[in-house]
């Protein structure tokens, strides 16, 4: 039984480096979403400064993404997988929310790449897993739907409308998936009312005028 | 048959307290049975205090749910300070129970009525001061002279947290409550509830209870963010042509 | 056991007659609620017929509420309770529309005694339980909520500040209770979406000077 | 400001209690919160008594535990019956509480403490005659004379149920306890539970808590069983040519 | 134990043929969906294209249907209803949708068994059950409600009054039925809701003076 | 929905019909057991006479068998499954009760469908459905197993043996079988259980000497 | 999202490609137990004949864990490790079982992997998990507890006394362990109530004078 | 909310350090145990240097104890009890194992505070729970009971008789509890079959006429 012991202490050994890892990457993402959350309380001209500072962030949880690759041999990805989860689908939601709010764009998995360090080609060694990305979209645009009420009591009336295409678009893109997985379905069903509450917001903007002709 | 060795034993220890107690195992298990009973007793007690005070406190926020404007404020924070008398007389009961015990061991017997006393303090400060109640605060409150000893009911950050949690409950159906009526109040809370969630959310998934809660105050925030967007967007609206008569009527 | 035999057909033999009635009762309280709807698309002025059919149901929901007596000792109305609460929540509920409809005054219990035959004297063997009563008149505001919004649909602009008062009056009422956290708190608290969402149609009406100055 | 057409009303009942109030409307809600207070009062009243009570009676049920041999049956019944009497003063205070009032409106915050009294009851019912309480006896003694109002305790027959099934739970403790101790006390434990089960699985998917109670006792009677056969297996083997020590040593 | 060994295996072999045409229906499900969502873009007048494209896939979801009858005996219908259940509640919600549409009414059962060949006869062997058949009404008034304010986002300001009324109609039709079904009359509740939304929006147009005297 | 309604009134009138039957079809079931639960305190010798009045009661359940399957047309078999599965599950461990106290033979399905008219050819419109007869013979092993402990306490040495042999033929039997089912499964385990126990009272038995050498 | 859907697909077809050989896995894995579960019938000295069958059937499942590789790539053992946990914990106790029948001797991991064809070392990309072998371990001691007491039945009383000291040994080395896991521990409980057991059979023994003085 | 950073940062290094003297302790409570676990395997006689080795380890046990008492603040005591309740229940058991085997004696609560250095009084800042104890005494009896069997295997008859009056004497005692529906109990109601378990022996000597008159 000493080989066992041995195996077993190895493990023990690997889950501890890794859970100290995560610790402070957990750390990271929070202080990383207490920035962004101020977008709900700024003009959107105002995102910028907000935006630098998240971007900055990205630097440290880069790092330590290279760091939990040095933890454990990169053939047992998938063993250890349960234990980043949360946190990565955290990340991918907060890298999305900045794209979004510096540019209006989506996400994209070379972005992805380029803020955190790691691949999503699903066959790399360590990358991220293409469920966890998606779900962090699905975060997305329930902040985004809590984001369009917000900047309306800000006075802000031109976003609604194109928080609600951009967010149409990711609906869109959603439905073609054939969702087995449970969580995600779920998820997808949550985007599904975040979209309505924003065409809501739009109705509610249009039926008073106050939408310029323009922006439609 | 084959085993009555002990019957000698079983018989003088049918009523444990009366007679002479021979063996020194039965002598240590009858300071057992003293001391166990001691503190089921101590608990039964606590629980019942602990159910007046969830009592009491509910009704004090009640009672501070009944704001409408701003002038009724102090009247109804006078009839709180009144109520939070009584609470604080069943404090003293149970800072009376331990003396001389852990607050931690029978944390579970008043814990329920110390998060509801704790949800009416910090909503009673909030109405006051606009400010969040502190730990600190409530702990010296919560520390009492028993006979010349200093006995505290320790406040578990747990507690705390729990009571901050529904203190925004409470905080959401007063914004929706005086909405239209208020000037400030639902703004007010609003922008409140979503500075403590913010700076809570910085300690998620640190503790389990904890992340449960802010789940609770995201559901909270979340209904008060929606509220103050309605009455921001009917505002905005002033019917072209009849704005003058608009004017006239504010 | 025998005891237990005949202790358990009496039961499942009064329950059975319990559930008998109540679904009738049910059925009845369906159709009422049927006729009190079609004020959502008349004028107020033309609902007097409409009260007139409702105020007839209720000769059928008294006789009903008569029949439930006999079929079980009055002295055990709270072990049974449960059977009948939501008919009656739903019985006080469309009371309470009718009586609003005819004269714009909230049910009184002397009315609801009249028009059900119970008592709603707590301490009564056969009564309307206080909170039932209460529940009631939760559903009355949602209800309302939705003939003020259709009520300006239909072109009648003076209803809803009659309303906004009378349901204002309600809530100031319910202010007063001091509830425990159970169903009771829950509608309360949907009460006051309810006042909010016709303050919001007595606000729209306001800043287009489409109330009258008598009505204020 | 749209809205300020209640302001007046508002105003005077801030403190309800205390001053004039003019609509009927209001009137009648203070009615109910009169109503409403005092039933939670009363509630809450009952809870504390409902727990003195359970604690109470699972102190009798510790003492019934007790029973070794025969001899000491009467004293440990003696000893219950004492505790029995403060029981009952305690059903006394809750006999008058529900004075003109319904007992099964307030069942669910007494029904714990019934429940625990009716298995204490039934045990000494058990230990004293080996029957089975009946429904009615236990009725008959939770009927109260109370300032010349005749109010009864309403025992359900589920409360009743779920009391004999905890019944069986101690029958097995008994005599699991007494094997080899006392001659007639395991066989016939469980005979009664086999008997009461069997009777009782008649009624089963009547009602579903009444099929969890089965399966409760249905445990409960397996390992009885299983303890019988234990000690008869054993008592079967006489090694042989040792056969005559055996007889002596009995 | 040889008989039952085989019965098993005829059983699985059974379940994985089914579980193969119906995750082919629920992919043509998908791409219908994916068409008749377009609806919410374009002008009303424009949608005729859009249901032609819809009216098309349903060629295949009919043969679908026909294929599904042939991996089992049909007398077995409802031991494995379970496994379609789902699909066949999606097909009914967009076949309602479809028809709406193309005419502003009601799906009748006919036009459900014209185009995916199933009877609705709740005796045929192989039939659309009537409960999924009221789940997919429930899903259209959902859609409908959608529909309703994004057309008035999109300008179209006659459509909210005639779906109110259709929906109004299945509303009434729905409160005739004695639902003892849980998971219907929950969705029964959300319909109530749509329905209330959808008078929301017109009270909106109305207040505003944006409904027309000849639509009403 | 004139038709819906209908449809709904069937379906309630159905359900009402085999609520009816299964209602006492469960009441005989019970009143079955009660009987044969008396094997546990009798000799082997006197089961005769407990097994004659078992075998009477199956009278009546063959009755109620032919009575259920008038109450709703046999190709919705399925549909209404759920309503008797239980009852019968509970009059399958009955039969086979009763065989093997009369015979200590395993109930054949032939027996099966003597005793209660009901085929087990599982194309058959009406049929014992196999999962439903599996596990009737888990709850046999169960009780057998606490038959095993019992006889030895009534001084009968020889049946342990004799059970024991039984319940690892019916083990076996089970073993082949590839099961999916989870409550199948379960039970399965559990059988297992009872097997090791009648092999515990065996054990117990040999080793005391109280095996008489021609019962091996 | 096309890229998405590419990977979605890919991803489906894996899991049902592993799920085929898992099943057939099963089947053999059932085969075999039947095998060597007759060990319980035959004295120790014929064990021989059924070892050497049950041997011969390892061919297969070495031939199924090398097509089991060809699935997936390797290095996302991991992802799809729970679909094969249970089947390779029951193979791990077989392979056990066969080892300790043939030779009374604990499996090595070098004749596991000879047996199935895969390596126990965790760092190869596949191999069989640690945890799983010392699960089927557990099993082990499982099954040798109902031996112990059914080759006393059969009258062979040398058996025991060995038994008893195999489990003690491995009960040893489980005791070195530092359990974590849940799963594990929880099994272990139940390995040292085997070992009571099989002790409580050797005390029986003993007390009865059956064990030669030279076993001990 | 920086107050809480602070107070969470110390509470999380407290765990922490209260985590790594546990883990040793745990570690230390176990290799005890291997230890005492050699007395199944040798006569009473050969006790002793059994006992002196494992009254050794005690002073680790007493280090790891002082040390415990410096990682938080005393007057938390029972906020932490959680984290070494189990170890603790588990030294107490050891303990009182180990005083029995080298006496025969009950562990005494002097004895328990001069080998673990904790006190036993129950109002003293840092001390033993008085319910650990009572369930150290419950596992002592569990394990008394698999020695008087084992003892018997080795040939040694005359401790049984004195193990049992030992453990009569500790179930006298705890009958005298009032104990509540919780873990004690239960530990209360096996300690009953423990008791039997011993019985058993005696009487399974006592047929045999292998106990000697001057024991009793
Ligand atoms: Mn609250
Ligand atoms: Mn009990």
């Amino acid at each position: 039984f000493d080989w066992f012991q041995e195996v077993n202490t190895t493990e023990s050994a690997r889950r501890e480096a890794i859970r100290e890892v995560t610790k402070v990457l957990e750390q990271e993402a929070r202080n990383l979403e207490t920035i962004l959350q101020q977008a709900h309380q700024v003009k959107e001209s105002e995102a910028g400064d907000i935006c630098a500072k998240g971007r900055e962030r990205f630097t440290a949880i880069k790092e330590l993404y290279a760091k939990l690759q040095t933890t454990f041999p990169l053939e047992l990805y998938y063993k250890y997988h349960g234990c980043w989860r949360n946190v990565t689908q955290n990340v991918c939601f907060l890298a999305a929310l900045l794209v979004y709010l510096e540019s209006g764009d989506l996400l994209t998995t070379d972005t992805l790449t380029e803020l955190t360090g790691v691949s999503m080609q699903q066959d790399e060694p360590f990358h991220i897993d293409l469920e966890d990305f998606l779900l962090g979209l699905c975060s997305l645009s329930n902040e985004l739907a809590r984001l369009t009420t917000n900047c309306v009591t800000a006075g802000d009336l031109s976003r609604p409308l194109r928080i609600s295409k951009f967010v149409a678009d990711v609906h869109n893109g959603f439905r073609m998936l054939n969702l087995k997985n449970d969580s995600l379905r779920k998820r997808f069903d949550s985007l599904k009312y975040d979209m309505k509450k924003i065409e809501g917001v739009v109705y509610d903007l249009s039926i008073r005028g106050l939408i310029k002709e323009e922006d439609k | 048959k084959h085993n009555n060795s002990n019957k000698d034993t079983n018989t003088n220890n049918n009523n444990t307290n009366m007679c002479v107690i021979s063996s020194p195992i039965l002598k240590f298990f009858s300071d057992c049975e003293t001391c166990l009973t001691g503190k089921q007793d101590r608990h039964e007690r606590l629980v019942k205090i602990s159910r007046d005070i969830t009592v009491k406190s509910k009704r004090i926020i009640f009672i501070l749910q009944r704001i409408q404007g701003a002038e009724e404020l102090d009247q109804l924070l006078a009839e709180a300070d009144e109520k939070f008398g009584e609470v604080r007389a069943l404090f003293t009961s149970i800072a009376r129970e331990l003396v001389g015990h852990s607050p931690f061991l029978y944390l579970r017997a008043f814990s329920p009525g110390l998060q509801e006393y704790i949800e009416a303090q910090s909503l009673a400060e909030y109405l006051r001061t606009k400010t969040l109640v502190k730990l600190e605060d409530l702990q010296r409150e919560l520390t009492f002279d028993i006979d010349g000893t200093e006995v505290s009911i320790l406040v578990d950050e747990m507690d705390y947290l729990q009571g901050i949690a529904d203190l925004t409950g409470e905080l959401m159906r007063i914004c929706i409550g005086t909405m239209g009526k208020h000037d400030t109040l639902p703004g007010e809370t609003c922008s409140f509830t979503r500075e403590i969630y913010r700076d809570l959310k910085r300690f998620s998934s640190i503790n389990r209870g904890l992340d449960r809660k802010l789940q609770v105050m995201s559901n909270s925030l979340r209904k008060m963010e929606q509220a103050c967007y309605t009455l921001v967007v009917r505002g905005q609206e002033i019917p072209a042509g009849q704005l003058g008569e608009a004017v006239d009527d504010e």
